[in-house]
């Protein structure tokens, strides 16, 4: 089941800024539901950005990401119709995917 | 579910007739829009006489002799404490002032109550998460701990409305929220000198 | 099942409320996610004994050797956060005041587990992220970043206050 | 109808829209302005937006049908413009009535679906991603964005759920006396941090009101003004509001008749 991303990739100057969104609970495994039930650990754990072919960022994840998480990054070169993609992956065997081209 | 049914029944007679606003048709409304859940019961929706009179929307006039009578009745039925001692411990006092929990429906009835004092007064001047709802109250063991003003602040905290009727402030003794131990402790807050409330901010 | 596309201009005025239907004039790209070129980050191990410390120090020397404070880095956090739930930082380094950085890790130091994230910077990329991160309570956040073998670090304290009504 | 993205269709959506943190409510001191201005513009109540429209369009329950032939007031299918009219008075059920109980009779009705099923869970609990209610009205709240707020006072019945309005919001009860005035009804004022909008006045009820659904980043949800007020009557130490009963319809005409004239600006972000 692939978890949605929102993308917005701008050229500034020489460099291109990548701002993305992701739709995950990003659940610690130490919250209780209302029944008093822990609710599991489900969180992302490895996330990537590309730009074409080529890997602009790789972060390693712990469950203190804030839920729907937010990432902001940037890197030299890029241009206007470019594409820049993000992925992630969770501790549950979850994906991610969105993809973008640079405005 | 009586969502449907009773919203028709109350919209039919909505069209029918204008809308009196005795107190009867406004229980019946709010009877039909909630359900108990767990400590939280029906019997709160019905008001006493100080909610009664307390609830008239701003700018309608209560004559002056029915807020006095109410007024006076509230002072006497304050309950002194009854060793005649008023200050509890200071450190208690601070956990009740901050604990914003207690008789909510999400609460745990075995826990005892909070005061929730932060959330409407200024106290301790290095705590920045207090509200602005009441006055600031930083300080107030300056205002010594003579007979009278024990008095007074037992009083303004088991029921305020003994002197100020219709107040915001919950009646923490009055309505059983605080313990008797509890108002010592939170008075003791308010007036030990080696109290937060009444140092300089650091 | 219709699902329409829209496309709108984009009023960038911060003030303004920005909505939904003026969005910015993005391409819409629909179609299969094209194939992941290869398990890209398998080649770089994620540093489990970090993430597992539960204590700051701890999850500093599973990252190296002690980090030494460095001006380079600029460290933002909101000095108050309106919820511990979400806290949004930002960290940049100026590469001409500290070179060849490749890695950079966030750190909450009053977190169960004190390491939030870290990020690895290929040559090429500059060294700037921006996230949010979930703080348990007021604390010290850090900032470490990895260059020539070595660790430095920004740090900067962040409030938290129990918010609401308290109930 | 899998919650949230378990939709089969891999949405690869490009578009990342910078949703405004709409009228933030923030205390007079602004004491959280360089958090909001650190949190910029990315709000996450975008995604329960997409979720909100999927669900409009999607078939369900015996008569498994969409929920586009819904008239939420401006006739079948109309979405745009439709939440600033709201509370109103439909003749078809001879209620005044919110979106939320307007969406569950369109569900009851169109999609045949039963009451109790479609009402059991109207707000996600802990640990859920989003309700279909929440969606649903997140999406028709953006539906509204920018448009002016105009609720409908022509019916007689619909004045009059302004007066039980105003009423219920002055009455007191429980154990502590609160009533929704005990906090809105001063402006400029706050619980701890928390900053209160005055309700009783324009400008405070045209924040409030065109700033909710919101998404409420202590919970990672959008939250409706139906389960803002049942979390507050909670925290006033009352039982529990009932989605669409008519104490919530009426407190609602209150705020939305007093915000009469202002901009829907909504999802929002709070606390």
């Amino acid at each position: 089941m692939a978890g949605r991303i929102k993308i917005r990739a701008q050229k500034k100057g020489d460099i291109t800024e990548v701002k993305a969104l992701m739709r995950h609970p990003m659940e610690t495994g130490m919250r209780k539901d209302e029944a008093g039930e822990a609710i599991p650990a489900h969180f992302i754990t490895e996330v990537a950005v590309f730009h074409g072919d080529q890997t602009v960022m790789q972060g390693h994840w712990g469950a203190a990401v804030s839920a729907n998480p937010f990432l902001g990054v940037r890197f030299e070169g890029g241009e206007p119709g470019d594409t820049v993609r993000v992925t992630w992956e969770d501790n549950q065997g979850g994906t991610g995917e969105g993809q973008t081209t640079i405005r | 579910m009586r969502l449907a049914g009773v919203a028709r029944i109350v919209g039919l007679s909505l069209v029918a007739g204008s809308w009196t606003s005795a107190a009867e048709d406004i229980v019946a409304v709010l009877e039909s829009s909630f359900i108990a859940k767990n400590q939280a019961t029906m019997a709160r929706l019905q008001q006493d006489a100080v909610q009664e009179v307390c609830s008239a929307p701003r700018g309608t006039p209560v004559e002056e002799t029915v807020l006095s009578e109410l007024r006076q009745q509230r002072l006497d039925a304050v309950v002194l404490p009854a060793d005649g001692v008023f200050l509890g411990d200071w450190q208690r006092g601070a956990e009740v002032a901050g604990n914003g929990r207690g008789l909510q429906s999400s609460d745990d009835p075995t826990k005892p109550n909070g005061g929730n004092c932060y959330a409407c007064h200024q106290l301790a001047p290095d705590e920045v998460a207090y509200g602005t709802l009441g006055p600031s109250l930083t300080g107030y063991g300056a205002r010594g701990q003579s007979e009278p003003m024990l008095r007074y602040t037992w009083t303004k905290l088991w029921d305020t409305h003994a002197y100020n009727l219709c107040s915001h402030m919950p009646r923490f003794g009055a309505q059983g929220i605080l313990s008797e131990q509890q108002l010592r402790d939170v008075m003791a807050y308010l007036l030990d000198p080696a109290s937060p409330v009444n140092q300089t901010k650091q | 099942m219709a699902v329409k596309g829209v496309t709108g201009k984009m009023t960038t005025m911060k003030a303004k409320p920005i909505s939904r239907r003026r969005w910015l004039q993005w391409t819409l790209v629909l179609g299969a996610a094209a194939a992941l070129p290869g398990r890209v980050w398998a080649t770089l191990v994620r540093p489990d004994a970090a993430f597992g410390a539960t204590a700051l120090d701890q999850a500093l020397a599973a990252l190296g050797d002690a980090p030494s404070a460095h001006e380079g880095i600029e460290f933002v956090t909101p000095d108050i956060a309106e919820n511990g739930a979400v806290v949004p930082i930002r960290v940049a380094v100026d590469s001409a005041a500290l070179p060849n950085v490749t890695k950079v890790s966030i750190l909450v130091e009053m977190n169960p587990n004190p390491l939030a994230a870290s990020f690895n910077i290929p040559p090429g990329t500059e060294v700037y992220i921006e996230t949010r991160v979930k703080v348990a309570q007021t604390c010290t956040l850090y900032a470490v970043v990895e260059a020539d073998g070595q660790l430095f670090m920004q740090s900067r304290e962040t409030k938290v206050t129990l918010g609401g009504c308290g109930g | 109808m899998p919650r949230g993205y378990g939709v089969k269709t891999v949405f690869l959506w490009s578009v990342c829209l910078a949703l405004s943190l709409g009228a933030a409510r923030v205390p007079a001191d602004g004491v959280f302005d360089q958090y909001r201005d650190l949190m910029g513009d990315d709000n996450p109540a975008v995604f329960v937006i997409d979720e909100g429209e999927e669900l409009w369009f999607t078939a369900q329950g015996p008569k498994s049908a969409t929920l586009e032939a819904c008239d939420l007031g401006l006739g079948s299918g109309v979405t745009a413009g439709a939440y600033v009219r709201f509370p109103r008075y439909f003749a078809d059920t001879n209620e005044v009535m919110d979106v939320e109980a307007r969406l569950v009779h369109c569900m009851t009705t169109i999609q045949g679906r039963d009451l109790e099923s479609v009402t059991a869970k109207p707000y996600s609990l802990r640990g859920d991603l989003g309700t279909e209610i929440e969606a649903l009205v997140t999406w028709l709240a953006a539906e509204s964005e920018g448009e002016t707020i105009a609720p409908e006072q022509t019916h007689a019945a619909e004045r009059e759920m302004y007066v039980l309005g105003e009423e219920i919001f002055f009455y007191r009860a429980g154990p502590h006396d609160f009533s929704c005035a005990t906090c809105h009804e001063q402006s400029e004022m706050r619980i701890r941090l928390q900053s209160l909008p005055d309700l009783t006045s324009h400008a405070g009820a045209a924040n409030a009101w065109g700033s909710w659904p919101a998404y409420r980043i202590s919970q990672g949800l959008v939250r409706t003004m139906g389960w803002r007020m049942r979390d507050c009557f909670r925290q006033q130490r009352w039982p529990e509001l009932q989605m669409g009963s008519t104490t919530s319809i009426a407190l609602q005409t209150y705020m939305a008749v007093n915000a009469a004239g202002g901009v829907m600006s909504a999802p929002g972000l709070k606390r």
